[in-house]
C-alpha cells in the first residue's frame, strides 16, 4: 500500500508519519505543499506539527495550500485521508471533518501518553480492533480541545462519527472526543499520535494498530475485489 | 564632540584602557559605529575577557574530540563518521526582563548554534534557576520561561528530553535559564563560521533585520529615533516558524559544495558574526548594508550592525553557487540576500549608502581586547559553613519523607516537561523523568544519553571540590543509565567577576570542573560565560552547568529509573 | 482608492473560550472582584485598495469569512473607511 | 455604578509580530494583492463595577500593565464608558 504524507511548512511530524509507515513495510511519498499531484496514493497523512507557525488559528493557512484542493477531492472521492494533531485541526479548516480544535482548557500544551478507547470499530482505521479497546496512544498539542455545537455533537453520535474518546479527558474536548471521522468514514481526524507508537522502545505500540487496520483493511478490500 | 570623548567610550561600555587599545589597533579615533562595534564585541559577553585565561584549564583534547572550543558549538565524534555536535547557552538577562520571549529565543539560539554546523539538532535540554515560588514574581517568571521553551522548542519539532528545575533565593534577582541542544552530523559534512577565499559572496539570510535588541547601553541608542511612548525593547521577539523553515532550509544545504562557511547572528548580531567569521578565516569582509533586508524605514548603520533580530544566518558562498543557495531558500519562503564579500584587507569594511562607514581590523576587534586579572579572595564564609555541624536530625521518618517529597525542589517536575514535547522524531528511548534523556540514531543501534546537572551548593561551599563533584554527578546519571561518558559543554553563570570573592571562587571552580574533566576523559568542548548575575540584594550562587554527552552501543539496554517488580532486591553500591 | 479596514472576530455565544475563562480567574485572583463579562475578540487592521467600496467590501466579506475568522465558532464583524 | 471597558493590547512599533507577518503571507498568496499593512492586535471587553470613574480608571490602567498586556513589548489603550 502507498501512503502519501503531505509537508506544509512548519510540518514536524512529517518524516516520523514517513518512518512509522515504512517501518509497517509500506511505501511512502512526500507531498510538498505547493504541489498539486498526490502520486497515486491510497491513504494520504496529514501530519501533526505547526504548519505555518500554527498563526491566527492552528490550521487556517494550511488549508489554502495547492495540496489541498487535491486532498479534498480525493476525500470527496472515498479516498483515505488520516489527519493526526495539526493535520485534525487542518480537516476541519478545510471542512472535510466538522467542529474545531481550540485552545486546551488549562491553557497548557500537553505531552503525555495516555490511554484512548476505541468507540467505533467498524472503519478502516480500526479495522483489527474492537469497540472498547484501550489504546495507549502519544499525545503533544497545546489546541486539541474539540469543540461543536450540541446539534453537530448529535450529528456525530447518530452516524456513529466519533470513533476514539479519552479515558481521561486532558483537554477539555466535548464528549472526551479525540478523534473522528467524517460521513463517509473514509476520513480520519485524531488528536493522538499513532505514528508515535510504533515500537516499546518508545514507549507505545498501539498506534501501529491503528495503522496496520488500514493497511489489512486496504488489503481485503483490493483481495475481494 | 571631543569634549564627549570619555563619555562616548564608556557609554559603549569601554574603559579607558580599551579605548587606547583601539586607538592604538586604528591608528585613529573610531568614529561612532565603529566605537559601538567595539563596544559590543569587547563586552564580557562577547569577549570573555575575564574568563578567557581561565577556560584554557580545561581538557579540550582527546581521542574523541572532532571539533573543541571556539566554533559554534563542539563536536565529538560518536564512530562511523557520526558527528555528536552539542552546546549549551544562557539566556539568563532577557529572561528575567521578558521571561516568555527570552527563553524562547534562548532556545532559537542555542539551535542555530547546531545547525549553522550543519547538524539536524535531535534533542534540547534545559536548565533552570528561580527564587522560590512563594513569590509571585518568581512564578510568574517560570510560567512565562517554560512556556516560553515549550512553544520555541514544540514548534520546532526537537524533543526536549531532559533538565532541571531548582529553587533557591539567591536567584531571586537573577533566574537563570540555560538550553542545551544536541544534533547529529556527518563529520565529513561538518560546516564552520569561517569566512574565506577572495570574491566568495557573503549572505544574509532569514528573518529582516529590525531595530530589536540594540542594546540600550550602547551609547549611540541616544541618538534613535526620538519616540518616547514607544520605547525601543531591547528584548527581541523569536518566530519559531521562521526558524524551522531555516532550519529546513539550511539542512538542505549540507551536502551543497560552493557553502564555504554558516554562522548564525546571536548577540551583537552581524557585527559578531561577520567579524567572527573573518577572522576564523583570517580575512577581511565588505559589507554592503543597503543590501539587507530590513523591517524598517531609515535604519542606520549602526542600527543594521548591531540589530539582534532573531532567526538570522549568515553564509559565504562560492560566487557561482549563489544562485543555488537562494533557489534553496526561495523554496522555503526564505530571502537570501548578497550583502558583502570576501576581502584580503584584513578589515571589516562597511558600507552603507555609498559611503564607507566603518574600517576595523579584524584581528583588533575579534581577538584585541585587552584580558583582565582581577583580584582573588578566598570568601570568608567559606571557613565559617565549613566549620557549621548539622542541626539535630528530625528522627519522624514518615515526616521527613513527607516534608521531602514536597519539597519543591525534590518534588516531580511532570508539571514541567508535560509542557514539552518529548516525542517528536520518534527517538527518544529515555524521557524526561528518568535519570538523564536519551535519543537513538536511526539506522543503527545507538542512543546517545544526555544530562544537564548542577548542584550550586556544591560550588558554593567549597569552590573547587564542588566543582569536580558538579561533573561527577552528571558522570554518575549517565552511568547509571549505561552510557559511557563522552564529553561536556558547560554554562558557567557566576556574580559579577570584579569582586575578588566572586573571582576566586570562579577560579576555583573551574580548576576543579577541569580536574574532573581530565580525570574521567570527558573533555570540554564548548560553553558558554554568564557573569554579573547580581542583583542589590541578592547574588546567585555559582552555578556551573554542566552538560554531558554519553553513548550506548544498544539502545535497548538502556537503564530506566523505576522499580520493575514486586521482590527485586535493591542494592547501594559505593563507599 | 485605498480603504482603512478594521475587523474583530470574536467566539460566537455560548462557546466557552478557555482564554477569556483563564484570564477572568486570573484577574479575580489579583483581588479584583469587581469585574466580570469578560471577552476576548482579535482586531485586524489593514488597508485594501481598490477602485470602488462595493467592491472593497466584497474582498473584505470574503477575506474574514475564508480566513479571519472560523464561522463554527467565531462571529465578525468590519468597518470600512476612506483612508484620509 | 457599572462601566463598560475596552482595552485594545497591540506590539509595538518595531517589535516582530511574527502572526501578522505570517497571515499576511496567507493573505497575499491567497490572490488579494491589495491589501498591506496587516495588524493584529487583542481587544479585551468586560464590565467593572465602582463608585466613581477615577478609581475605575486607575484599576484599569493597572489591570493592564500587571495582566493584559506586556509593557515590554506591547502598547495598550483603553476606553472607559458608563454602562447605559
Ligand atoms: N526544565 C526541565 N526540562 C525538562 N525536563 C526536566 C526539567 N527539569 C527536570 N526535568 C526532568 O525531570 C526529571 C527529574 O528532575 P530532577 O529532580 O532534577 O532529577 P535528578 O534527581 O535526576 O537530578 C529528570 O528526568 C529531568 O530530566
Amino acid at each position: 500500500m502507498k501512503f502519501g504524507v503531505v509537508v506544509f511548512p512548519g510540518s514536524n511530524c512529517d518524516k516520523d508519519a514517513e518512518y512509522a509507515v515504512k517501518l509497517l513495510g509500506q511505501s511512502c511519498e512526500m507531498l510538498w505543499h505547493k504541489e498539486k499531484d498526490l502520486k497515486n496514493v491510497d491513504c494520504v497523512i496529514i501530519p501533526g506539527g505547526f504548519s505555518y507557525g500554527d498563526y491566527l488559528r492552528a490550521g487556517a493557512i494550511a488549508r489554502f495550500a495547492p495540496i489541498m484542493g487535491k486532498v479534498v477531492e480525493f476525500a470527496q472521492r472515498g479516498g483515505l485521508v488520516m489527519g493526526i494533531c495539526n493535520g485534525f485541526q487542518i480537516l476541519t479548516e478545510v471542512g472535510l471533518l466538522p467542529g474545531v480544535l481550540i485552545r486546551n482548557k488549562n491553557l497548557r500544551f500537553i505531552c503525555d501518553i495516555i490511554p484512548v478507547k476505541v468507540e467505533n470499530d467498524m472503519l478502516p482505521f480500526t479495522y483489527n480492533l474492537k469497540k472498547g479497546d484501550i489504546l495507549h496512544l502519544p499525545i503533544a498539542h497545546g489546541e486539541g480541545n474539540y469543540y461543536i455545537d450540541p446539534k453537530g455533537l448529535e450529528e456525530l453520535k447518530d452516524n456513529g462519527q466519533i470513533i476514539f474518546s479519552y479515558v481521561d479527558n486532558p483537554n477539555g474536548s466535548v464528549e472526551n472526543i479525540a478523534g473522528i471521522v467524517n460521513k463517509g468514514g473514509n476520513v480520519l481526524g485524531m488528536m493522538p499520535h499513532p505514528e508515535r507508537g510504533v515500537e516499546m522502545v518508545l514507549g507505545s505500540v498501539d498506534g501501529e494498530k491503528i495503522l496496520k487496520s488500514v493497511i489489512t483493511w486496504w488489503g481485503d478490500k483490493n483481495a475481494t475485489k | 564632540m571631543l569634549q564627549n570623548k570619555t563619555e562616548n567610550y564608556k557609554l559603549a561600555g569601554l574603559t579607558e584602557e580599551e579605548y587606547k587599545k583601539i586607538l592604538e589597533d586604528l591608528g585613529r579615533e573610531p568614529n561612532p559605529l565603529e566605537l559601538s562595534m567595539y563596544g559590543v564585541l569587547w563586552s564580557e559577553h562577547c569577549s570573555y575577557k575575564h574568563t578567557k585565561k581561565l577556560l584554557k584549564y580545561f581538557p579540550t583534547e582527546g581521542e574523541r574530540v572532532v571539533q573543541g572550543p571556539g566554533e559554534n558549538a563542539g563536536v565529538l565524534d560518536g564512530g562511523e563518521g557520526l558527528g555528536i555536535v552539542f552546546k549549551i547557552e544562557s539566556h539568563n538577562h532577557p529572561s528575567a526582563v521578558e521571561p516568555y520571549q527570552g527563553a524562547a529565543t534562548g532556545v532559537g539560539g542555542i539551535v542555530r548554534d547546531i545547525f549553522s554546523m550543519g547538524a539536524r539538532p535531535v534533542a534540547l535540554l534545559n536548565s533552570l534557576r528561580f527564587g522560590p515560588l512563594d513569590k509571585q514574581r518568581n512564578r510568574y517568571l517560570m510560567t512565562g520561561v517554560v512556556k516560553g521553551i515549550g512553544d520555541y522548542g514544540n514548534c520546532l519539532g526537537i524533543p526536549d528530553v531532559g533538565g532541571e528545575v531548582y529553587f533557591h533565593p539567591c536567584y531571586n534577582e537573577n533566574p537563570l535559564v540555560n538550553a542545551m541542544c544536541l544534533g547529529l552530523v556527518q563529520i565529513d559534512k561538518i560546516k564552520k563560521g569561517v569566512a574565506q577565499g577572495v570574491g566568495n559572496v557573503v549572505m544574509l539570510v532569514g528573518a529582516t533585520t529590525g531595530r530589536d535588541g540594540i542594546k540600550g547601553a550602547s551609547f549611540a541608542s541616544a541618538n534613535l529615533e526620538e519616540d518616547n511612548e514607544d520605547k525601543r525593547p531591547s528584548v527581541q521577539v523569536g518566530d519559531p516558524f521562521m526558524e524551522k523553515l531555516l532550519l529546513e532550509a539550511c539542512m538542505e544545504l549540507v551536502d551543497n559544495p560552493y557553502v564555504v562557511g554558516v554562522q548564525d547572528l546571536g548577540a551583537a548580531g552581524l557585527t559578531s558574526s561577520a567579524c567572527e567569521m573573518a577572522a576564523r578565516g583570517g580575512s577581511g569582509l565588505e559589507l554592503d548594508l543597503d543590501k539587507v533586508h530590513v523591517r524598517e524605514k531609515d535604519m542606520s548603520a549602526m542600527e543594521i550592525m548591531l540589530s539582534e533580530s532573531q532567526e538570522r544566518m549568515l553564509y559565504v558562498v562560492e560566487p557561482q553557487g549563489v544562485e543555488e543557495v537562494k533557489k534553496v531558500f526561495r523554496k522555503w519562503d526564505l530571502e537570501a540576500r548578497e550583502i558583502g564579500k570576501v576581502t584580503d584587507s584584513g578589515k571589516i569594511e562597511i558600507y552603507y549608502q555609498g559611503k564607507l562607514e566603518g574600517s576595523i581590523p579584524t584581528k583588533s576587534i575579534v581577538d584585541g581586547v585587552p584580558l583582565r586579572n582581577p583580584l582573588r579572595e578566598k570568601p570568608k564564609y567559606i571557613e565559617e559553613k565549613g566549620k557549621e555541624t548539622p542541626k539535630d536530625l528530625e528522627l519522624n521518618y514518615n515526616e521527613v519523607l513527607r516534608k521531602l517529597i514536597s519539597d519543591e525542589n525534590i518534588c516531580s517536575r511532570k508539571w514541567v516537561y508535560s509542557c514539552y514535547d518529548y516525542m517528536v522524531g520518534n527517538n527518544t528511548v529515555l524521557r524526561p523523568g528518568d535519570t538523564v534523556g536519551a535519543v537513538r540514531i536511526q539506522g543503527t543501534t545507538k542512543a546517545i544519553g544526555l544530562t544537564v546537572d548542577c548542584n550550586p551548593l556544591y560550588p558554593y561551599l567549597e569552590p573547587y571540590h564542588g566543582g569536580k563533584m558538579v561533573v561527577l554527578e552528571s558522570y554518575r546519571n549517565l552511568v547509571a543509565a549505561g552510557f559511557q561518558p563522552l564529553g561536556i559543554t558547560n554554562c558557567l553563570n557566576y556574580p559579577n567577576p570584579e569582586e575578588p570573592e566572586n573571582y576566586y571562587v570562579l577560579e576555583q571552580s573551574i580548576k576543579g570542573i577541569a580536574e574532573a574533566c581530565r580525570e574521567l576523559n570527558t573533555p570540554v568542548t564548548g560553553g558558554n560565560v554568564s557573569l554579573y548575575n547580581q542583583g542589590v540584594d541578592t547574588k546567585i550562587y555559582p552555578t556551573p552547568v554542566i552538560g554531558m554527552v554519553g553513548l550506548i552501543e544498544d539502545y535497548n539496554k538502556c537503564v530506566t529509573t523505576s522499580f520493575k517488580g514486586e521482590g527485586e532486591v535493591i542494592y547501594l553500591v559505593g563507599e | 482608492m485605498k480603504y482603512n479596514v478594521e475587523v474583530i472576530v470574536s467566539y460566537k455565544k455560548g462557546v466557552l473560550d478557555p482564554q477569556s475563562a483563564a484570564i477572568s480567574g486570573a484577574i479575580s485572583s489579583l483581588g479584583y472582584q469587581n469585574i466580570e463579562n469578560l471577552t476576548i475578540s482579535k482586531k485586524f487592521n489593514f488597508q485594501i485598495s481598490g477602485r470602488e467600496k462595493k467592491e472593497v467590501e466584497e474582498q473584505v466579506e470574503s477575506l474574514c469569512r475564508k480566513l479571519l475568522a472560523n464561522p463554527v465558532i467565531e462571529n465578525y464583524q468590519y468597518i470600512i473607511g476612506e483612508e484620509k
